[in-house]
């Protein structure tokens, strides 16, 4: 397995070397250039890891949307650059800095060579469980019956970052459409590839859903290849961002979590215990609450990244200056 | 097979290793991403290779997540975030050709 | 050595960048994005142990796969991070469009009317 | 039979590499951002592309060729876009009107050669 080898050292090496860049770069954009590259390093780290899982959900948030997301940052952030570099803390100070990370690095790595052999680990509880849910694929297990608090958590928690991101909007802004993702000024070939590539992300995103009970992949995977293409459309300018004061679009960003607490605290009447599913019918509550939940994370990671509101004279502004 | 499948895989992301001086030298934002389009389409080609020779299976998804939004980096580059209200005429051509230093 | 033992070294090292990046960077965005590494690195440690603890499931013969539970910890993570990356982009875009500037430091008052500067 | 599919996959995985080889050299080189397009979206194409070909006999059938050559043609897609986009926005801003004589040898704006190969 030497061969392997090199191909693993030769990835540690590009990301590693693209870590350093993301630190030392000068100028942001050019930094944020380098995190989509990263990310896309990541996503073939975890594919060596065996994480086929996470590998998805690093290709589909760490490289698409993140890097959507820092690097219309940097583009917005550039003018106010400049005094960056006066700022810059002296040299003696970066080189004890450098230090104690340094130190802080050479005792993580002297964990991960010092790791217990054979390691411990629950894979085999997993394995031995799994058939109880119907389910295939054990991560989607975990994430669905032995770790659900964690996953409803989670998905209550995206709520209130949204809230927080719309709650960033001037006072005369709110109710207004999200002002981040104004179609851009091209003309040609962008709307085209709105046009075109929907819908084979489309399908991809929900076979994504409804593989991911057997096989690798999930709700989050198809959620973020789902808010991918929605951010694709509106960007070119073919669709507009919903208004925040929406009611129905409100109602879609909390169907996820109110049926994963709702089938929840039916379990403590059916099966006797808060997220707790029936034996009979564990497969098809899970299958329910994965499409509420695809719904609910996939209008909030579209509108994470649509920004906060802004007032409607300066929305219509904007998409008029881009056409 | 698996060495030789392994090694080419090895080969092309030393080779898109390379490319990534451009990100290095830059001069423009441009040449950057274009840097980072090429380790994309470089590190499909490199998933692909090791998906079928480790024989994991679900490597071709992964491949088609990426090459699905290979595109969005320059999406974001070319729309420039949509600057809000100021200096809107420099908005992507000064993105795109601003220089570095 | 192996390549999973490869890749853990690997995520001290971005934990210990990400740190300096946090620390020395005075830009807020190369902040979020030093703070990102960190968490990457944190992840991929997370990726390490699962791969080893995959180790039982060869041995018992049912496949390679790794432990599934610390992966499922890191997709959790990777979306609640992208939410937490969002908010923190955006604040920071607010903070320049009132103030003027890209960096925390304070030493300079936001003038006070930097609620009416985005609507001109 | 296996062997000469194994010898496909060697001579058309080595070809591929040789384009990514061949974009990276252009991108290394060429002296100004639209001819490193042009040799970017060769490597995208064709560099792929001929891997993808390469590995469709050791994929399994049918489900793994699908995955693959979709990989490919979604690869198209965006690499062919993504060249109208980089060029538009790198467009110096005097060809919109005229084409000055000194213009860089690399085509005609309206047909440029970043993107003519898809």
């Amino acid at each position: 397995m030497t061969s392997a080898l090199v191909v693993d050292a030769a990835l540690v090496l590009l990301v590693l070397g693209l870590a350093l860049w993301i630190t030392a770069a000068r100028a942001a954009y050019g930094a944020a250039v380098g995190f989509v590259a990263y990310g896309l390093l990541l996503t073939l780290v975890w594919v060596r890891l065996a994480a086929v899982d996470v590998a998805m959900t690093e290709a589909a948030l760490g490289s698409g949307l993140t890097g959507l997301l820092l690097l219309g940052a940097a583009a917005r952030l550039a003018p106010y650059e400049a005094d960056e570099h006066r700022r810059r803390p002296g040299t003696v100070l970066r080189v004890l800095v450098g230090v104690l990370c340094a130190a802080i690095a050479a005792g993580l790595a002297a964990v991960v060579l010092l790791l217990p052999d054979p390691a411990p680990s629950q894979a085999l509880a997993v394995a031995a469980h799994l058939p109880a849910t119907g389910l295939g694929n054990p991560v989607t297990g975990v994430l669905m019956a032995y770790r659900a608090v964690d996953t409803l958590l989670e998905s209550v928690v995206l709520v209130p970052a949204l809230i927080g991101v719309w709650s960033l909007s001037t006072e005369m802004g709110w109710g207004g459409r999200p002002g981040f993702l104004t179609p851009c000024r091209s003309g040609s070939a962008l709307p085209l590839l709105a046009r075109v590539l929907p819908p084979f992300g489309i399908l991809v995103g929900i076979h994504l859903v409804w593989a991911g009970a057997d096989d690798p992949g999930g709700k989050f995977q198809g959620a973020a290849v789902l808010a991918a293409m929605w951010i694709l459309v509106m960007v070119a300018g073919l669709r507009e961002p919903p208004p925040v004061s929406d009611r129905l679009m409100r109602f879609l960003l909390v169907v996820g979590p109110l049926c994963f607490i709702g089938i929840g605290a039916a379990g403590i009447r059916l099966a006797g215990a808060f997220l707790a599913y029936p034996e009979a019918y564990a497969k098809p509550l899970i299958l329910a609450i994965e499409a509420g939940l695809t719904i609910s994370v996939t209008a909030v990671l579209g509108l994470l990244l649509a920004g906060p509101p802004v007032p409607e004279p300066q929305y219509q502004r904007q998409s008029r200056r881009r056409s | 097979m698996t060495t030789f499948l392994l090694g080419a895989a090895a080969f092309i992301l030393g080779t898109v290793t390379l490319g990534l001086v451009r990100i290095l030298r830059g001069p423009g934002n441009a040449d950057r991403m274009l840097a980072a389009q090429l380790l994309g389409t470089g590190g499909v080609a490199a998933l692909l290779l090791l998906g079928v020779a480790t024989g994991v299976g679900a490597v071709s998804e992964v491949g088609l997540l990426l090459a699905l939004l290979a595109a969005f980096g320059s999406v974001a580059f070319v729309t420039g975030g949509g600057r809000s209200s100021d200096a809107s005429a420099a908005d992507t051509r000064g993105a795109a050709r601003s220089e570095p230093e | 050595m192996s390549g999973t033992t490869l890749f853990g070294l690997c995520a001290a090292a971005l934990v210990g960048l990400g740190l300096y990046g946090l620390i020395c960077q005075p830009g807020a965005l190369r902040k979020i994005l030093a703070f990102n590494l960190i968490g990457s690195g944190v992840f991929l440690l997370f990726g390490v142990i699962a791969q080893r603890g995959g180790g039982v499931l060869a041995l018992a013969g049912t496949g390679a796969d790794g432990d599934p539970v610390p992966q499922a910890l890191v997709i959790t993570g990777l979306v609640v991070a992208f939410a937490a990356t969002a908010i923190a982009v955006t604040l920071l875009v607010r903070l320049a469009e009132t103030s003027a500037r890209g960096t925390l430091e304070g030493d300079e008052p936001p003038a006070p009317e930097s609620s009416d500067a985005r609507r001109t | 039979m296996r062997l000469a599919l194994d010898l496909f996959t060697i001579v058309a995985v080595t070809l591929g590499a040789i384009f990514f080889l061949a974009g990276t050299v252009g991108l290394l080189r060429f002296p100004d951002t639209l001819t490193r397009l042009h040799a970017l979206t060769k490597a995208d194409n064709l560099g792929l592309g001929l891997v993808v070909l390469g590995l469709l006999p050791q994929a399994t059938a049918p489900l793994g060729w699908i995955g693959l050559i979709a990989v490919w043609l979604l690869a198209l897609l965006s690499g062919a876009t993504v060249g109208q986009l980089l060029a538009e926005a790198v467009r110096p801003p005097e060809w919109d009107q005229t084409r000055t004589p000194d213009a860089p040898p690399v085509g005609h704006p309206n047909a440029p050669e970043a993107s003519s190969h898809d």
